[in-house]
C-alpha cells in the first residue's frame, strides 16, 4: 500500500475533447479523469490514437484549432481551466507552472536559433528577467540537465547537438522556470535505447530534485516501469484502469491490460504464438456502447457490450473499469483465472535451431555501402560479413543510423554503385548486374517486409492490386480467377477476409496494413525475407499478431528471415540467433540464448542493459552500462569466435578481456 | 561533431570552389549559345528597315565588312574573349553604333540601379510587413486583403495595370508622368510599379513559409513554453521563415541592373530594360553578348552568393555539409 | 462506495454476466475511415461559395467561347469600308461596340478567349506534360542533377522576357512561335516542381516495395507515381492558364507576340491600348474579360492547390 | 473633278478664315496684335519618341538626329520663312549655265564650337565641306542614303566603289592610301580657295540648293577632329563640333538632349529660343498627356487622340499638320509567282479595276478622320513640292493634272467595269484564266497558298507585322472585294513577321517578289521630280515589281536631257502621268499624320520643305497657339508672301 507523497496539484474530471475532422465529429476523450499529486510521476500508458496526447495538451490549453473541450472540469490551484477563454489565461499557466516534453527532440528546438536564447526566453519572458541573468540561469540549468561546457553549448544550433542531448535542452527549456507538473509526452520513443535510458534517469533525477509532478505519457509499459509512481491505462478515450504501478503491473485487472502485459514479447515463450490482442482499435467516430475493448475480448461478458462499467476499486490505490470486479461476475471471473493458468503452465520453449548442420542460404562478405552527402562520402556499412542458414531467423540489432536497414537494402539490391564487397544467395552472387530472368527469379526468392505500415502502402492502389503486385509482374497466375483466389488465400492467411480486396489502404489499422504489407511479400512464396523493423511502428496490441504471423508463416513455408530491429525485446523471442552492429560495424554474433546469457562486447552488454523490462521491481532497480568508445579504431580488431559460434568484433587482448570479465 | 576551423575552413573553399568552376563552365556554354545563335540571324538584321530601302547591297557588305561581322563566328568569338581579357567590351553596332558598350552600360545601369534599388527595398519591407500581417491576422481581413493584392498583382498581367497606374494614378497625385532625374516626384511611380510584384512575392512567400514553420513542433514546443503568440511569431516563425527568403537576396540585388521593359518604357527611363530587347531586335550582336554575358553571370553569381549567403545565415546547413 | 456497488447489482441481470460470443469479423471492423482522397479534396475545394461561382462562370465562359465561333453569324474579321461604322460605342447591335475597321469586339472577344485557351491549355499540357516527365527523369537519375539544377538556374535567373524574345524573334511571330517560346521555358520549373515530389515518392517505402517485387517502370509510373502527383498536375496546368495569358499580354507589348491580325485577348488588350484615350470600351471590355479569366484560375489553381493537400483535409 | 472639289473646300475655308481674320486683314495688324499679345518663352520643350543611336550625322537614319545635326551644324543655304533660299555658311553662290557647277563662298571668321559652347581652334573652311564628302565617300564609314548624292557628284560613285573593290578584296593592286590620297583629283569637290568650295556635277542639278537643305551628307566636318576621335566621332555631345545656331550642350541618352543657343553665331541675333529641350517620350498618349499638363511645348496628335479631343477644352488648340511630300502607294509585282495575278497585272484594266476600286477617302479616314480628302493624292511626287519658273506647281502641269485632279473612286461601278473587261480578254468564258493552270503559289517565308487557275482571281497583300499596316491591309481587302466582286477577286492578306519585310518579301529589284501587292511609300526629298522618277524607270532601283515600261523610259531621257528647267519638268510630268494613267503603280494617299498642338509661333522659323525643322528665330510663347491665331497668323504670311 502506497500512499501519495503530497497534495493534490491537478484534477481532471470526466474531461470529453471532440474534435471536427471532415465534418464530421471524433471523441477523443470520452470522460476520462486523472489526478496529479505533488511530486509523484503519473504514467499514462495507451496505444495510438487512445487518446493519451491529447488529453493531457487540455492541461495546457493547447489542442488543435478544430479541437474542444466538451466537458468535465480541470482543476488546478482551484481554477477550472476549461473556463479559460482567452489567451493570457493560460499563458499564465503554460510553460511557467505546467510544462511539457515533446515526443520528437529533433523538431522541439527552433533549428536556427541557440539553444541558449531557446531556454533563456522563457525565463525572459515569465520572470521578466534581464538577458544577463537569463544567460546565467541558462548556464546553470544546462549542466543540471548534464550538458558539459554550457557556457560554449549556450552559443551552438540544435543542429550540433545530437538527438539525447537535444532532449535534454528541451527540458532545461520546460523545467526553466521550475514548474509544478511536467508533462512528457513520449519524450524517449524517438531515442536510441541506450540514451533513452539516461534520458529517463535524468527525469527522475530532475523530478526529485525540483519536487515537480510528472505526468508522463507512453506506450511503452517497459518505461512506466522504470518511471512512473502511478500509472493509468488508457483506452479509446477513456482511463480504463488506474493504479499504484507495482498493483497494476502485478495484478492487472481490466481485460486490456492484462493482455497488454500478457503479449509483452518478453514473457513469451519461444517457439509458441504469443499471447496476441485481437482485432483492432476502436473508431471514436462512432458512439461506443459498453466497454470499449469488448469486441477484441474473447473473453468479454454479455454485459461488456451493452453497458460501461464504473470504475470498481481493486484497492485503495487500485482501480478498473470492468464488470469483472462486479460482485455478479465472481463465478465468470474465477474460471477465467483458472483457465489462464492452465494454458500458461503447459508452454515449453522450443528447441534451439540447430546450427551443426546448417547450410547456408546467404551469405554477405566484407559488404561495405557508402552514400555521399554533400561533398562527403559517408560509410554506412563497413567490411560486414556473415552468413544466414536455411530456416533461422537472424536478428540485426543496433541503433539508429547504425546501417542495419542498409544491409537490408543492400540484400534487396535497392542501392546501385555504392555497394562493394559480395553478396551471395543459394551461391550465386546476387550484387552485380543481373539479367532480366535472373532478377526476376531474386525478385521471387527474397521478399522484404517494411517498417512502417503507413508508408509502405501506395495509399492510391487498392489491396487487390497491392497484393497482387508481384503476381502482375511476373504473370504467376493462370487467369484472372487465379489470381483473384490467390489474393484471397494470402488475406484470409494474413487474418483479413477476402472484403477488404477492394478497399483502400488508408482505410486499415496500421496492423492491418503490416499485415496487408506482409502479404504482399509472401504471395510472391520467397525462401528469404528480409523483415526491417516490421513492428517497430506498430502499437504494444498489436505487435504480438505480426510476430505470431511471422512466426506461423516461417514455420508453414520454411522461411529463412533477417530480422532487423533496434528492440531488443521482441529480438530475443524471435530469432535464433542475433547480431548486433554499431556504427556500420558487426561487433558480436551469437545465439539467441547465448547472447543474451554472455553478451561480451560492452556495446551488447550496455543495450541489453538498457532494454526496458516490462516490471517495476526489476526496472527500478537496474543499472544502465554505457558504451563512449573514446575513439573508433579498427586498429587490430578481428572477428574473433570466442566460444563456439559465438562472435566478437575486437582485438585480442580485448577479446581476452570481455571472456574473462563473462566467466 | 566537431571540427576545427581549419578543416571546415577547407571544406567550406573546395566547395566554393568547386561551385565557382562549375558556374564558369555553365556560363560559358550560355554565351557560346547564344553567340553563335546570333551569328546565324540573316544579315539584314542588322540595318533598320529604311536603311535598307536606302541603300545598296554593297553598301551594306562594306559595312558589315568594316564591323568584322562577316568573318568566321570561331574567329569574331575568339577576338570577342581576348578583348574581353582585356576588359574591353566592344561597341554597339546597329543601337548605338560606334558607341563603347562600357559607356553605355555606364550610362544606363546606375539609372536602373537606382530605381531598382530603392523599389528592392520598398518590396522588401513592405512585402515583408505585409505578410506578417497576413499571417497575425490569418483568416481575418488584414489576410484577405493581402490575398487580394498578391492575387491582383500576380494573375491580372502586368502591363495592364502598370498601365492604368500611370494614367490614373499620376493624374490623381499629381505626380509627372515620366521619370526625370532631376525631379523627386518623378520617382515616385516607377519605384511604386517597379516594387508592386516584390511586394507581392515577399508578401507571398513569408506568409507561405511562416504558415508552414507554424505547424512544426518548436512553434508548438514554444507556445508550451508559455509565449504569447505574437512572441512566437516574431522569435520563432519569423526568424526560421525569413531564412529561404534570404537566398534570394542577393539574385534581388544583382537584378536590379536589369530593369523592367514595361516600365521603362511607360516612365521613359533610359535604364537597362528594353536594351536587350532592342539589341536582340536590332542584331546588336555586341551588345547582346555582352547583356547576355552579364545577365547569366549575375544569375549564377546570384544563386551562388544565394547559397553562400543561406549557409551564413542558416546554422542548419553547415552541418549537413560536414556530417 | 459499498453502496454504489449494491445499486448496481440491484440494477443488472446475471446472466448478463456469462461469456459473450467473440466475432472475429467484429474486432477487425476498424474504422473504417470514412476517409477518401479525392472525395476530401473535392468537398474542400467545393465549400467555398467563390469556388463555385468562379468555375460555373470559367465553364460558362469556356463553353461560351468555343460555341459561339460555331453558332455565330457575325464574322469577327468583316471590315466595313464606311469610316461611319467605325469606332461604335457599345450598342445593342454590337454588344461591345466596334473596332477601329468597325468589327464586332463582342464576336472578337469570344474568339479571342477561344484562342487564348487553346494556346493557354496547349502551353499547359505542354509545361506540365514535359515538366513532369523531364522532372521523372530528374528525379531518377542522380547524375542528371548537377546539369539540371544549372539549367534551372539558368533559365529561372535570365529574365525570362530576355528569353522570350530571343526565341520569338529568331522563329517569326505564330501561334506555333509564341507556344514554343513559352512552352520551352515553362517546362523547366515544372520539372523542378515535380522532381522535388517524385523524389519523395521514389524513396518512399512503398515504391521501394514495389522495386523490391520487381515491378516494372512502366506500372511504377503509371501506379505509384501518377496518382500521386495527379492533383498536383490539375493544380499546376490552372495555374499556368493565367500566366501563359499574361505572358502573350506581354509579348504583344514587346511586339513579338502573336501576329497582330491574330485574334487573341492578348491582342485585343494591346491594340485597344492605343486608342484607350479616345475608345477606352476598346481596351477595357477585352481586358475585364482576360482579367475575370487569369484571376479565376489563379483562385482556382491555389483553391487546388489547397484543397489537395491532405493536411487541409478537415 | 474630285481634286477640283476639294481645291474648292479648301479655298472656302480659307475665306473663312481669312473672313474671321478680315480686320486683321483690313490693317494688317491683327496677327501683330496677337503677337504682341504674347510672352516669350526661352526655352522651348519638344520630343522624341524613338531612342536614337549616336549623333553621326552623316551615317544616322533617324529624323530625331538629323534634326539635332540640322540645327547644330550649319548648311551651306537655308531656307528663309518663305521657303526661299538664302546664304547660310555660304554668304552667296554661283552656279554655271547647266547647272552643272556650283561654288560657294563660305562666310569668314566662323569656328567650331565644343559642347560647352566654347571655341576650338578649328576654323570653318571651304575643306571641311571637302572633308565632308571625304568622309562619306568611304565605305567604311557608313553615310546613309547615299545615293543620290553619290550618283550626282563627279567622281564620288568611282571612289566610293574603287574603295569597296579594295575593302572586298575585289581589287588587290590598288593600295587603300594611294586612292585616298587620290580623293581631290577624282572626286569634284574642291576647295578652291580658304573659303571657296566647289561642287562639279554629273548632270545639271537646278534643284541641288534643295539637296543641300534636306541632305545631311553636304554638312561639313572638321576633318582633323574626325580623325583625332577615331570610332569615338559623335557617339555622344562631348565627342563632336558644332557650327550651327545651337550646340548640343547636354546629353541623356535615350533620355534628354538639350540644344543651347551658340552664342559665336554669326547669325545669332535671330536666334530668339535659348535652349531647346527634346525628352524621349516614347508613349503617343503620354506626349499629349504632358503637353496638356504644361510639360511640353509641342505634341503632334494622332488622329485617335485628335477624336479625344473634340468637343473639349483643347478643341482650339488642334492645328492641322501642314503638308507631307511622301506618298503612299501601292506597288504591284509584274514578275510575282502567282500566274493568276502576274496574268492579270499585265492587263492595263485589270490595273485600273485596282486603281477604282481603293477608295481614297476611306483609306485616308484611318489617319484623319475629319477631312480625309486633305491626304488624297493620286501622283507620285507631292504636290506643293517642285514649282516651275512660273511658279506653276508640277503636278499641274499638264497631262499631269488631269490625273492629279481625278476622282477615280466617284464611279462606283468603275472598278467593276475595268475588271470586265479585263475578263473578256484574260479568260474563257467558264472563268479559267487563259494560259494558267492550277498550283501553288509559293512566297513563303511569308505564305504558301493554292490557285485554281480560275476566277476569282487570287490576289495576295503582303505587308508588315504592324499594327496599323494590318488594319490598312484589312481595309485594302474589304474594298477591293467590294468595289470589284468577290466573284472576281480574292484578296488574300499575308503578314511578314520576320522583321525584315524587304528582305524576306523584295526590297530590291533582284527580287526576291514574295508578294503580288505591298503598300509602300516614297517621298519627294528635293525640288525636282527626277529625285524619285529615275529611280522607278523599267531598270531603276525602286522598280521593285519589275514592271517594262519604254515609253516611260524614253520621256525621263528626255527630261533629263532638256536644256531648260522648265521643259524638264514638262517631260517629267508627261512620264509620271504615263505611268499613272497605265496604272503602273497606283499612289494612293499622302503621308500626313494628324495634327499638333503647339506653344510655337507659325512662321517664325525657316520654312524647311525638304529637310528637317530649324529653330532659328523661333519664337515660342508662354500660352499655347489656338488654331483661330494660327489661321490669322498663317493668312497674314501668305499676304507677306505674295506681296514679296
Amino acid at each position: 500500500m502506497k500512499e501519495h507523497k503530497g497534495p493534490l496539484l491537478l484534477a481532471a474530471k470526466d474531461i470529453v475533447v471532440k474534435f471536427n475532422l471532415r465534418g464530421q465529429e471524433l471523441t477523443a476523450i470520452r470522460g476520462a479523469s486523472l489526478d496529479v499529486y505533488e511530486g509523484e510521476t503519473v504514467a499514462i500508458v495507451g496505444e495510438s490514437g487512445s487518446g493519451k496526447s491529447v488529453f493531457t495538451k487540455t492541461f495546457i490549453g493547447m489542442l488543435d484549432a478544430n479541437g474542444k473541450v466538451e466537458g468535465g472540469e480541470l482543476l488546478f490551484h482551484g481554477e477550472d481551466m476549461t473556463r479559460y477563454d482567452t489567451e493570457n489565461q493560460w499563458l499564465k499557466v503554460r510553460g511557467k507552472k505546467i510544462a511539457m516534453v515533446f515526443q520528437d527532440p529533433m523538431t522541439s528546438l527552433n533549428p536556427v536559433r541557440m539553444i541558449g536564447e531557446q531556454i533563456a526566453e522563457v525565463i525572459i519572458w515569465h520572470f521578466h528577467k534581464s538577458h544577463d541573468e537569463a544567460k546565467k540561469e541558462t548556464v546553470e540549468l544546462l549542466t543540471k540537465v548534464g550538458i558539459d561546457e554550457p557556457e560554449r553549448r549556450y552559443r551552438q544550433y540544435p543542429g550540433e547537438f545530437s538527438g539525447g542531448m537535444r532532449q535534454r535542452v528541451v527540458i532545461a527549456a520546460a523545467i526553466a522556470c521550475r514548474p509544478e507538473i511536467l508533462i512528457c509526452d513520449e519524450p524517449t520513443t524517438a531515442l536510441d535505447v541506450t540514451v533513452q535510458a539516461q534520458v529517463l534517469n535524468l527525469i527522475k533525477a530532475l523530478q526529485r530534485e525540483m519536487g515537480m509532478s510528472v505526468v508522463f505519457i507512453t506506450h511503452d509499459l517497459g518505461v512506466v516501469a522504470n518511471v512512473a509512481d502511478w500509472m493509468a491505462v488508457m483506452y479509446a478515450g477513456k482511463i480504463i484502469e488506474y493504479g499504484e504501478v507495482g498493483e497494476v503491473f502485478h495484478q492487472p485487472e481490466h481485460p486490456y491490460t492484462k493482455a497488454l502485459l500478457r503479449s509483452l514479447p518478453q514473457l513469451g515463450v519461444k517457439g509458441h504464438d504469443l499471447y496476441a490482442i485481437q482485432g483492432t482499435p476502436p473508431n471514436l467516430f462512432k458512439e461506443i456502447r459498453g466497454d470499449a475493448f469488448a469486441p477484441r475480448n474473447p473473453d468479454a461478458m454479455k454485459i461488456d457490450f451493452l453497458e460501461e462499467a464504473p470504475a470498481f476499486p481493486v484497492s485503495e490505490t487500485h482501480w478498473a473499469r470492468t464488470w469483472l470486479l462486479s460482485p455478479q461476475a465472481k463465478a465468470f471471473r474465477e474460471a477465467l483465472i483458472k483457465k489462464e493458468a492452465e494454458t500458461r503452465s503447459v508452454q515449453t520453449p522450443a528447441l534451439p535451431f540447430d546450427y551443426e548442420q546448417a547450410e547456408p542460404l546467404l551469405s554477405v562478405r566484407d559488404l561495405s555501402v557508402h552514400f555521399k552527402l554533400g561533398s562527403s562520402r559517408v560509410k554506412a556499412v563497413d567490411h560486414v560479413t556473415f552468413d544466414i542458414y536455411k530456416g533461422e531467423t537472424l536478428s540485426l540489432v543496433g541503433e539508429s543510423g547504425s546501417g542495419k536497414t542498409t544491409i537490408g537494402r543492400a540484400i534487396m539490391s535497392i542501392y546501385t554503385g555504392n555497394v562493394e564487397g559480395d553478396i551471395s544467395f543459394k551461391g550465386r552472387k546476387i550484387n552485380r548486374k543481373l539479367n532480366k530472368k535472373e532478377r526476376g527469379k531474386l525478385h521471387m526468392e527474397i521478399q522484404m517486409i517494411f517498417q512502417d505500415p503507413m508508408a509502405s502502402l501506395n495509399d492510391r492502389a487498392k489491396v487487390d492490386y497491392i497484393i497482387s503486385e508481384g503476381l502482375y509482374n511476373y504473370h504467376l497466375f493462370e487467369n484472372e480467377q487465379d489470381r483473384l483466389a490467390k489474393v484471397e488465400k494470402m488475406l484470409a492467411e494474413v487474418g483479413l477476409t477476402s472484403d477488404f480486396m477492394t478497399r483502400f489502404p488508408h482505410e486499415f489499422s496500421g496492423g492491418q496494413r503490416q499485415r496487408i504489407g506482409i502479404a504482399r511479400s509472401l504471395v510472391m512464396n520467397p525462401d528469404f525475407v528480409v523483415a526491417d523493423e516490421p513492428i517497430s511502428a506498430l502499437d504494444v496490441s498489436i505487435r504480438a499478431q505480426v510476430i505470431n504471423l511471422l512466426n506461423r508463416m516461417k514455420k508453414e513455408r520454411g522461411l529463412t528471415y533477417l530480422f532487423i530491429a533496434h528492440d531488443l525485446s521482441a529480438v530475443r523471442f524471435i530469432s535464433d540467433r542475433i547480431a548486433v552492429i554499431y556504427r556500420g560495424r558487426l561487433v558480436e554474433l551469437a545465439t539467441c540464448e547465448e547472447l543474451f546469457s554472455r553478451p561480451l562486447h560492452p556495446y551488447t552488454k550496455a543495450l541489453l542493459s538498457a532494454a526496458p523490462y516490462p516490471d517495476p521491481d526489476v526496472e527500478k532497480n537496474k543499472a544502465v552500462l554505457s558504451y563512449h568508445p573514446e575513439r573508433e579504431s579498427r586498429e587490430g580488431k578481428e572477428w574473433i569466435e570466442a566460444f563456439p559460434f559465438h562472435f566478437l568484433y575486437a582485438t585480442r587482448e580485448e577479446a581476452e578481456k570481455y571472456v574473462h570479465e563473462n566467466i | 561533431m566537431d571540427f576545427s576551423g581549419k578543416v571546415r575552413g577547407n571544406k567550406m573553399g573546395k566547395y566554393i570552389l568547386r561551385r565557382l568552376l562549375r558556374s564558369i563552365v555553365t556560363l560559358l556554354i550560355v554565351f557560346v549559345a547564344v553567340f553563335m545563335l546570333l551569328r546565324f540571324m540573316p544579315l539584314n538584321g542588322y540595318f533598320p528597315q529604311e536603311m535598307i530601302k536606302e541603300t545598296d547591297e554593297a553598301t551594306r557588305m562594306a559595312y558589315l565588312r568594316n564591323l568584322g561581322l562577316l568573318d568566321h563566328p570561331f574567329v569574331q568569338l575568339w577576338r570577342f574573349l581576348s578583348n574581353l581579357m582585356h576588359g574591353d567590351l566592344g561597341r554597339s553596332i546597329t543601337v548605338y553604333p560606334k558607341v563603347p558598350i562600357s559607356t553605355l552600360m555606364a550610362e544606363k545601369i546606375p539609372t536602373t540601379a537606382f530605381l531598382g534599388f530603392w523599389s528592392m527595398l520598398v518590396g522588401i519591407v513592405a512585402g515583408i510587413s505585409m505578410g506578417m500581417m497576413m499571417v497575425r491576422w490569418k483568416n481575418r481581413l488584414g489576410d484577405a486583403l493581402g490575398n487580394g493584392y498578391i492575387l491582383l498583382v500576380r494573375a491580372v498581367p502586368s502591363l495592364i495595370y502598370l498601365f492604368f497606374l500611370q494614367i490614373w494614378v499620376s493624374r490623381w497625385l499629381n505626380l509627372p508622368l515620366v521619370y526625370d532625374k532631376d525631379i523627386p516626384q518623378s520617382w515616385i511611380l516607377p519605384i511604386l510599379c517597379l516594387s508592386l510584384s516584390s511586394v507581392a512575392w515577399y508578401a507571398l512567400w513569408i506568409r507561405r513559409f511562416m504558415v508552414d514553420e507554424e505547424n512544426q513542433d518548436y512553434v508548438k514546443f514554444a507556445f508550451v513554453k508559455g509565449l504569447s503568440r505574437k512572441a512566437v511569431l516574431r522569435k520563432h516563425i519569423f526568424r526560421t521563415a525569413v531564412i529561404p527568403i534570404t537566398a534570394y537576396l542577393p539574385s534581388d540585388l544583382l537584378n536590379i541592373v536589369a530593369g523592367s521593359l514595361i516600365i521603362e518604357t511607360l516612365y521613359a527611363i533610359p535604364g537597362t530594360g528594353g536594351l536587350l530587347t532592342t539589341a536582340i531586335k536590332r542584331q546588336d550582336n555586341n551588345l547582346v553578348q555582352v547583356l547576355v554575358l552579364m545577365y547569366a553571370a549575375l544569375s549564377i553569381l546570384g544563386v551562388f552568393l544565394g547559397d553562400l549567403l543561406l549557409a551564413f545565415v542558416d546554422p542548419r546547413i553547415k552541418l549537413t555539409e560536414e556530417k | 462506495m459499498q453502496n454504489t456497488l449494491n445499486r448496481i447489482e440491484q440494477m443488472h441481470d446475471s446472466s448478463l454476466f456469462t461469456a459473450a460470443v467473440f466475432d472475429q469479423a467484429e474486432s477487425e471492423r476498424i474504422g473504417v475511415s470514412n476517409y477518401s482522397y479525392w472525395r476530401s479534396t473535392f468537398r474542400t475545394f467545393f465549400k467555398s461559395k467563390l469556388v463555385i461561382a468562379l468555375v460555373a462562370l470559367m465553364a460558362a465562359i469556356l463553353l461560351m467561347s468555343f460555341l459561339y465561333p460555331l453558332f455565330s453569324k457575325v464574322d469577327p474579321t468583316k471590315v466595313s469600308t464606311r469610316s461611319r461604322n467605325w469606332n461604335l460605342r457599345p450598342s445593342w447591335d454590337h454588344l461591345f461596340g466596334t473596332d477601329t475597321l468597325g468589327r464586332d469586339i463582342f464576336a472578337r472577344a469570344w474568339y479571342g478567349c477561344r484562342n487564348s485557351f487553346l494556346l493557354a491549355f496547349c502551353i499547359a499540357l505542354s509545361d506540365v506534360g514535359i515538366g513532369m516527365i523531364a522532372g521523372a527523369i530528374w528525379g531518377y537519375n542522380r547524375k542528371l542533377d548537377p546539369i539540371m539544377i544549372e539549367l534551372y538556374n539558368i533559365m529561372t535567373n535570365i529574365p525570362s522576357t530576355v528569353y522570350l524574345v530571343l526565341l520569338a524573334y529568331i522563329m517569326n511571330t505564330s501561334y506555333l512561335t509564341l507556344f514554343i517560346s513559352m512552352a520551352s521555358r515553362g517546362w523547366i520549373v515544372e520539372a523542378r516542381f515535380f522532381r522535388n515530389r517524385i523524389l519523395s515518392i521514389r524513396d518512399s517505402e512503398y515504391n521501394i516495395a514495389s522495386r523490391c517485387l520487381g515491378t516494372p517502370m512502366f506500372r511504377i509510373a503509371t501506379r505509384n507515381i501518377i496518382p500521386q502527383i495527379i492533383s498536383l498536375i490539375i493544380m499546376e496546368a490552372a495555374l499556368c492558364i493565367p500566366y501563359s495569358i499574361g505572358s502573350e499580354v506581354f509579348l504583344g507589348f514587346v511586339g513579338v507576340g502573336m501576329p497582330v491580325d491574330a485574334i487573341t485577348l492578348g491582342n485585343m488588350v494591346n491594340q485597344g491600348r492605343a486608342s484607350f484615350t479616345l475608345h477606352p470600351y476598346q481596351m477595357l471590355l477585352p481586358t475585364a474579360v482576360l482579367c475575370l479569366i487569369t484571376v479565376a484560375f489563379y483562385i482556382i489553381g491555389n483553391r487546388f492547390a489547397d484543397a489537395s493537400d491532405p493536411r487541409n483535409h478537415l | 473633278m474630285k481634286k477640283l472639289m476639294r481645291m474648292l473646300s479648301l479655298l472656302l475655308t480659307l475665306c473663312l478664315a481669312l473672313a474671321l481674320a478680315a480686320p486683321a486683314l483690313a490693317d494688317d495688324g491683327a496677327a501683330q496684335a496677337i503677337l504682341d499679345g504674347k510672352e516669350y518663352a526661352t526655352v522651348y520643350k519638344s520630343y522624341f519618341s524613338t531612342s536614337y543611336p549616336s549623333l553621326n550625322y552623316f551615317s544616322t537614319s533617324y529624323a530625331t538626329v538629323r534634326e539635332f545635326a540640322t540645327n547644330c551644324v550649319d548648311s551651306l543655304v537655308e531656307p528663309d520663312i518663305y521657303g526661299n533660299y538664302t546664304g547660310a555658311l555660304a554668304e552667296s553662290w554661283e552656279v554655271n549655265d547647266d547647272y552643272t557647277v556650283w561654288t560657294f563662298h563660305i562666310r569668314q571668321g566662323q569656328k567650331w564650337i565644343d559642347y560647352t559652347g566654347a571655341q576650338t581652334e578649328y576654323d570653318v573652311t571651304a575643306q571641311d565641306f571637302v572633308d565632308g564628302i571625304r568622309y562619306i565617300g568611304d565605305p567604311q564609314n557608313g553615310a546613309y542614303s547615299l545615293r543620290v548624292i553619290r550618283n550626282l557628284i563627279t567622281g564620288l560613285y568611282d571612289y566610293y566603289w574603287g574603295l569597296d573593290d579594295i575593302d572586298c578584296g575585289d581589287d588587290t593592286e590598288t593600295k587603300r592610301e594611294d586612292l585616298v590620297a587620290r580623293f581631290d583629283e577624282i572626286v569634284g569637290v574642291k576647295a578652291l580657295d580658304e573659303y571657296t568650295v566647289q561642287y562639279s556635277l554629273d548632270n545639271g542639278a537646278p534643284y541641288f540648293l534643295s539637296l543641300v537643305e534636306s541632305s545631311m551628307l553636304l554638312l561639313p566636318v572638321e576633318y582633323a577632329y574626325v580623325t583625332a576621335q577615331g570610332d569615338d566621332f559623335a557617339v555622344d555631345n562631348t565627342h563632336m563640333l558644332y557650327c550651327g545656331p545651337y550646340y548640343v550642350s547636354s546629353f541623356e541618352r535615350d533620355k534628354k538632349i538639350v540644344l543651347t543657343k551658340n552664342p559665336y553665331y554669326w547669325d545669332a541675333d535671330k536666334v530668339q529660343v535659348e535652349s531647346i529641350e527634346y525628352q524621349m517620350i516614347p508613349d503617343g498618349t503620354t506626349s499629349l498627356e504632358m503637353f496638356i499638363r504644361g510639360e511640353l511645348d509641342y505634341t503632334s496628335v494622332e488622329s485617335e487622340a485628335f477624336m479625344s479631343l473634340q468637343g473639349g477644352e483643347w478643341e482650339k488648340y488642334l492645328i492641322p499638320n501642314e503638308f507631307s511630300f511622301s506618298t503612299n502607294y501601292l506597288w504591284l509585282d509584274f514578275q510575282g509567282a502567282n500566274p493568276e495575278f502576274n496574268t492579270f497585272i499585265q492587263n492595263v484594266n485589270f490595273r485600273r479595276a485596282l486603281r477604282a476600286a481603293v477608295d481614297r477617302e476611306s483609306l485616308a479616314s484611318l489617319r484623319e478622320p475629319m477631312q480625309p480628302s486633305r491626304l488624297v493624292r493620286n501622283t507620285v511626287n507631292a504636290e506643293g513640292a517642285i514649282f516651275n519658273s512660273q511658279g506653276v506647281d508640277y503636278t499641274q502641269i499638264p497631262p499631269l493634272d488631269e490625273i492629279a485632279n481625278a476622282d477615280y473612286s466617284a464611279d462606283e461601278n468603275a472598278a467593276r467595269a475595268y475588271m470586265e473587261a479585263a475578263i473578256a480578254e484574260l479568260c474563257e468564258a467558264d472563268g479559267t484564266i487563259k494560259g494558267v493552270e492550277a498550283g501553288e503559289v509559293d512566297y513563303l517565308p511569308v505564305i504558301k497558298t493554292a490557285v485554281d487557275g480560275k476566277l476569282p482571281v487570287t490576289l495576295i497583300y503582303v505587308g508588315t507585322n504592324d499594327e496599323s499596316e494590318i488594319i490598312l491591309a484589312q481595309l485594302f481587302e474589304a474594298m477591293v472585294e467590294e468595289a470589284i466582286g468577290e466573284d472576281y477577286i480574292d484578296v488574300v492578306l499575308a503578314f511578314d513577321t520576320s522583321g525584315d519585310f524587304y528582305d524576306t518579301v523584295g526590297g530590291s529589284v533582284d527580287g526576291p517578289f514574295n508578294y503580288d501587292i505591298y503598300w509602300d511609300s516614297l517621298s519627294t526629298g528635293y525640288a525636282d521630280p527626277s529625285g524619285i522618277l529615275t529611280r522607278i524607270t523599267s531598270d531603276g532601283v525602286e522598280n521593285v515589281g519589275c514592271y517594262s515600261v519604254p515609253e516611260f523610259d524614253a520621256l525621263i531621257e528626255k527630261a533629263l536631257s532638256a536644256p531648260t528647267f522648265d521643259e524638264r519638268l514638262a517631260y517629267f510630268a508627261q512620264a509620271e502621268a504615263y505611268l499613272l494613267d497605265n496604272a503602273f503603280m497606283i499612289p494612293v494617299i499622302s503621308s500626313l499624320r494628324g495634327y499638333h498642338m503647339t506653344y510655337e509661333i507659325p512662321h517664325t522659323a525657316p520654312r524647311a520643305l525638304y529637310g528637317s525643322d530649324r529653330y532659328k528665330g523661333i519664337r515660342v510663347a508662354t500660352t499655347p497657339l489656338t488654331l483661330d491665331e494660327y489661321n490669322i497668323l498663317d493668312a497674314a504670311w501668305e499676304s507677306q508672301r505674295n506681296a514679296k
